[in-house]
């Protein structure tokens, strides 16, 4: 069940992803956080964020839509209160997520960030399609993403992984101009831009209007995009949409993911990692197979050979 | 996490079910559970309900139905189970000392009152119960709240009750400490009047317990999760447009 | 329930999409066509295409991935065995959906097209993901997609309407492109990209490895879209995806849709678009709207005024 | 499309069952139903199954667990109700003067035989049947065709019948005429021995009757839908690579 991943090994590929784990802290009071492979922390910006207005949650087809808008109480207070609380309950190397509206936020939050050694790597989001100024934007223009990649690489002292939006017209462009800016390792996908309509009211659901579909909806998108950029690009890939079984995750693993992030079907069962790291052991001998490492990219005609 | 026992489910007034069951923890008054309508994708999230009323392993739930969730719970019958996140939220705070209190629910909010006016006359507290309705037909639990406290009814239209809006209702002012749970509209009035009490809030969420950021307000003590910080909060701390 | 649409009255709002309805043949064992508002015909193309080989199909979460190709019997058949056959059972105005490799190819079909009374509109698919020319390559870059709608418009002796792809990075400004460039209506959406993965077998379930997603799981991108490009344009729209019920087509309404696309439902349930149009009346009066015109962009803060 | 009503829902055979459905129309053997697994999205496309037997309004499926969708129809109860899309496809050209005739059959490819050799009996055909199963567990309809025919069995590991491939026994090339279902590699190796008969072929489908283009295959007479030219084919119009 062990992969390497950016030079550490998890116990297993099962990481959950930016948004929907908290800093794990609800978690630890479900299951012992120890059993997942890594764990994902909300996004962390410069200063404290409240977010956009409620609604901030719709339910879809298939899924789910949010417009939470980066809501968190700042690099300070993570360093200073929610990191020690953490270091109780979850023992591995955590990774951050990391967003700004600009270039210099990224930075900041990152130089704080370089010294706390539970955190085994940076996730740059540029791909929050919640808010008005950063996020999307940059990850939705090659040359901007491979900007903020490069700076914040020159900066930061831990591995540095970049989470794409699937809004593009062309992910494999911006996960080649991201990578050779430096990258170490890619996440994808975040959400798709979405909305639902109240008929009732005659108006959107969310306050603000749009907001990110995950999910089981999503997972198609996903995986198309997790395959196509695996074979364009050298450099590991966390997958994740819409992941909510054993089964789905191996999916992603044949697609190309070396680990894979579970989002919403946290919200939906608390359980969903530990269920999921239960089921693979045997999923893995059903199909099979060996060890994960062996299945990373097995769906792909040429397998490549990069673990 | 449990999977409960559907032991009864049958309608209950213009609109509204109630639904029994067993295997359940133990929960106070105003906390709430997160419900899963079935398995699969048909419904991605959970839906939340407050506690009617909770003792021993049984939990009632009112449920009004509003849309597809709630419309397909009325097709469970005994013997199905549900799978349910149990012990969310804070509940109300009951302080024995405090004997003058009311409680005020409007619509819907009417629900969660049964279990705190039980609990609050087992601790000989003796509430008095103002309810607010839209008309007749959709007036309920009045005769399981006359058992432990005194009942005071409004109707929108006057076929029940007096005519008017609940928190028009000058009586429930003279009241030292407030209980209110009701729409959005009917607790603001209320604050307005008077900040001596505690409110359950209701937003849309994705998970019921603290992660997902989705259902938080701005209270004068900061950000607040409805859903783990509530779904009662301290009328004084509430913000108001 | 009339809408007026590209100078037409339509009886209702409902058409259903290209490829989900061939043309419309085996619907009318089913039920009597001429309860369509309209009704939209697999892509036609200059000569006579196979598709993709098998399998071209898969189910997934809250919809389903096609890899057909543009199978269709080509230009010359279509005029000579099928609209005649075609015109026994419907009796309305027709959009002849068209797509090609090459500019010259859409215009071709076109130029045969253009005497056939029984197209009341072409719809232009710029937005066909399963094919390695033309389709979608027009429909992801705005400047062939204006030369192509500029060069169409410049044959059509019909209303153009085009057929968008979501798969890009703005939708807008190709949605303001192909206005500018001539085109008389929008349809949005088309599939987004996906893949299934059968990992049983360790590879791709289509055989063309990647598909287009459709049903129920995009409708928040697509209902996203149509509201978008209804602020940014003044031709109509005909709004799809997902589409499975009268709540769902009042919902792209609401959005901006003048008309709305059943697609897939058509599969799963032959009866879809009969089942929307008897049910909408009684919706459309549960919600307190006195007709269908009025609802056209409802949800928008400030509505257009555009019947 | 009709709503019919699951009488019965029973193992049959290793990972096979047989449900049998009233409330049907007629159907020819070699035609097909596409099946609702359950109402919302949780499986958003129809399930395509063989008629094997229809009489009066019953109709039998016989179903092999492959994936989600087969083993949700596992837990279906006698009284539940299942959306059907009927008689679909084009089924076996049966010719009354044609007398020597078999059928053969591999795995889950029997299941459409029964019916027809159920038809080609009132007919006054008496067919052999060739049955190739993977092992003794899986086989099955051996007792129900022997009332109407012949059978003569394979086993892939020898535990029933004689050991090896169906298509492999000789005796089967010894009938002037066949009707063949099964998988692709046995249907491409009868073929190439000879192309007396016909042959029903299977296709994941959109939509089973003809609209999504979702299951072409290239025939020498162009190409054709399985779900409407089909599923049965003669085996002289088929091409294989
Ligand atoms: C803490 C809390 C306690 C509640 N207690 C009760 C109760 O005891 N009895 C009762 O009848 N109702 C209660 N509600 C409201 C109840 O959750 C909604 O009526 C229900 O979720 C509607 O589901 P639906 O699928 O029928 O509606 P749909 O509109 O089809 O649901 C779509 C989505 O919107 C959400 N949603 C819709 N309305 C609401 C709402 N008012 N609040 C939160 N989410 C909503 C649903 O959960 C679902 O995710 C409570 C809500 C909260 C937040
Ligand atoms: C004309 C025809 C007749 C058939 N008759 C029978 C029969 O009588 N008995 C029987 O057991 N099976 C029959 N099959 C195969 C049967 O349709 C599949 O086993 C079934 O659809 C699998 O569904 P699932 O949800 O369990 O599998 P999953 O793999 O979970 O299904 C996923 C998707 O793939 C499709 N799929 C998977 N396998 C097949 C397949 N072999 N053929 C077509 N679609 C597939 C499913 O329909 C579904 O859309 C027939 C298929 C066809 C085309
Ligand atoms: C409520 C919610 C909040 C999220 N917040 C973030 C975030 O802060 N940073 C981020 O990179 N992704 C965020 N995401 C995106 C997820 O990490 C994930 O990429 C996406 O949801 C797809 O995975 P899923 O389908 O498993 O949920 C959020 C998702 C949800 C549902
Ligand atoms: C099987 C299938 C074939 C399709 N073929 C075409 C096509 O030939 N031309 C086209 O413009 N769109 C085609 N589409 C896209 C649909 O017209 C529609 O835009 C899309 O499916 C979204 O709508 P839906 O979710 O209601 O299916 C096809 C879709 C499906 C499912
Ligand atoms: S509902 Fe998720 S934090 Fe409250
Ligand atoms: S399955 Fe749709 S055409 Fe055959």
């Amino acid at each position: 069940m062990t992969v390497s991943f950016l030079g550490w090994t998890l116990d297993n590929p099962i990481i959950p992803a930016s948004g929907t784990f908290g800093f794990g802290l609800e978690y630890a009071s479900f299951f012992d956080l120890n059993q997942l492979g890594s764990l994902t922390t909300k996004a962390i910006t410069a200063r404290p964020r409240f977010g956009n207005p409620t609604p901030r949650i719709a339910e879809v087809p298939g899924g789910m839509l949010n417009a939470i808008g980066l809501q968190n109480p700042g690099v300070d207070d993570v360093i200073e209160v929610i990191l020690p609380k953490l270091a109780q309950v979850f023992q591995k190397p955590i990774i951050a997520n990391i967003a700004g509206s600009v270039v210099e936020e990224y930075l900041e939050v990152i130089d704080k960030l370089n010294s706390e050694p539970q955190i085994g790597a940076f996730e740059i989001n540029i791909s929050c399609p919640n808010v008005q100024e950063g996020g999307m934007v940059f990850g939705t223009n090659a040359t901007l993403a491979s900007d903020l990649v490069r700076r914040s690489k020159q900066h930061s002292r831990k591995p540095l992984i970049v989470k794409l939006s699937p809004n593009v017209t062309n992910i494999v462009d911006i996960a080649r101009a991201v990578e050779d800016a430096g990258a170490d390792a890619l996440s994808l996908i975040n959400t798709l831009v979405g909305m639902a309509i109240d008929r009732e009211k005659a108006r959107p659901v969310l306050a603000n209007k749009f907001g990110g579909l995950s999910g089981p909806a999503i997972k198609p998108v996903a995986l198309r995009m997790v395959f196509q950029v695996f074979e364009q690009v050298s450099i590991p890939i966390i997958g994740m949409g819409g992941v909510m079984t054993a089964e789905d995750a191996i999916d992603f693993i044949l697609a190309g993911a070396t680990a894979v992030g579970v989002g919403s079907a946290n919200l939906r069962d608390p359980f969903a990692c530990p269920k999921i790291i239960e089921a693979l052991p045997g999923l893995i001998q059903h199909l099979g197979w060996s060890n994960i490492k062996s299945m990373i990219g097995g769906a792909h005609e040429k397998r490549h050979h990069r673990l | 996490m449990s999977r409960l026992v559907v032991q009864s489910n049958q309608w209950f007034a213009d609109k509204v079910y109630q639904m029994v069951l067993s295997g359940a923890k133990p929960h106070e008054p105003g906390q709430f559970v997160m419900v899963e309508i079935s398995k699969g994708i048909d419904f991605f999230l959970r839906r939340p309900f407050s506690i009617a009323d909770s003792k021993n392993d049984r939990l009632t739930l009112l449920y009004k139905v509003i849309g597809r969730g709630t419309s397909y719970m009325t097709t469970l019958i005994p013997g199905d189970t549900l799978d349910v996140l149990e012990q969310l939220g804070n509940g109300f705070r009951i302080d024995p000392n405090r004997q003058d209190v009311c409680l005020i629910g409007g619509g819907s909010g009417v629900f969660p009152l049964l279990g705190l006016a039980r609990r609050l006359h087992e601790r000989g507290i003796r509430p008095t119960a103002f309810l607010g309705f839209d008309t007749k037909q959709s007036a309920c639990l009045i005769s399981e709240l006359s058992r432990v406290c005194q009942v005071a009814i409004t109707t929108m239209d006057g076929t029940l009750g007096e005519m008017g809006n609940v928190c028009l209702y000058q009586a429930m002012y003279q009241h030292s400490y407030y209980y209110a749970v009701g729409p959005m509209a009917m607790l603001k009035a209320i604050a307005q009047k008077t900040t001596n009490g505690q409110m359950s809030l209701e937003e849309r969420m994705g998970c019921g317990f603290g992660a997902c950021m989705g259902c938080t307000i701005m209270t004068k003590k900061g950000p607040a999760q409805i859903c783990k910080d509530g779904p009662v909060f301290s009328a004084g701390d509430l913000i108001w447009e």
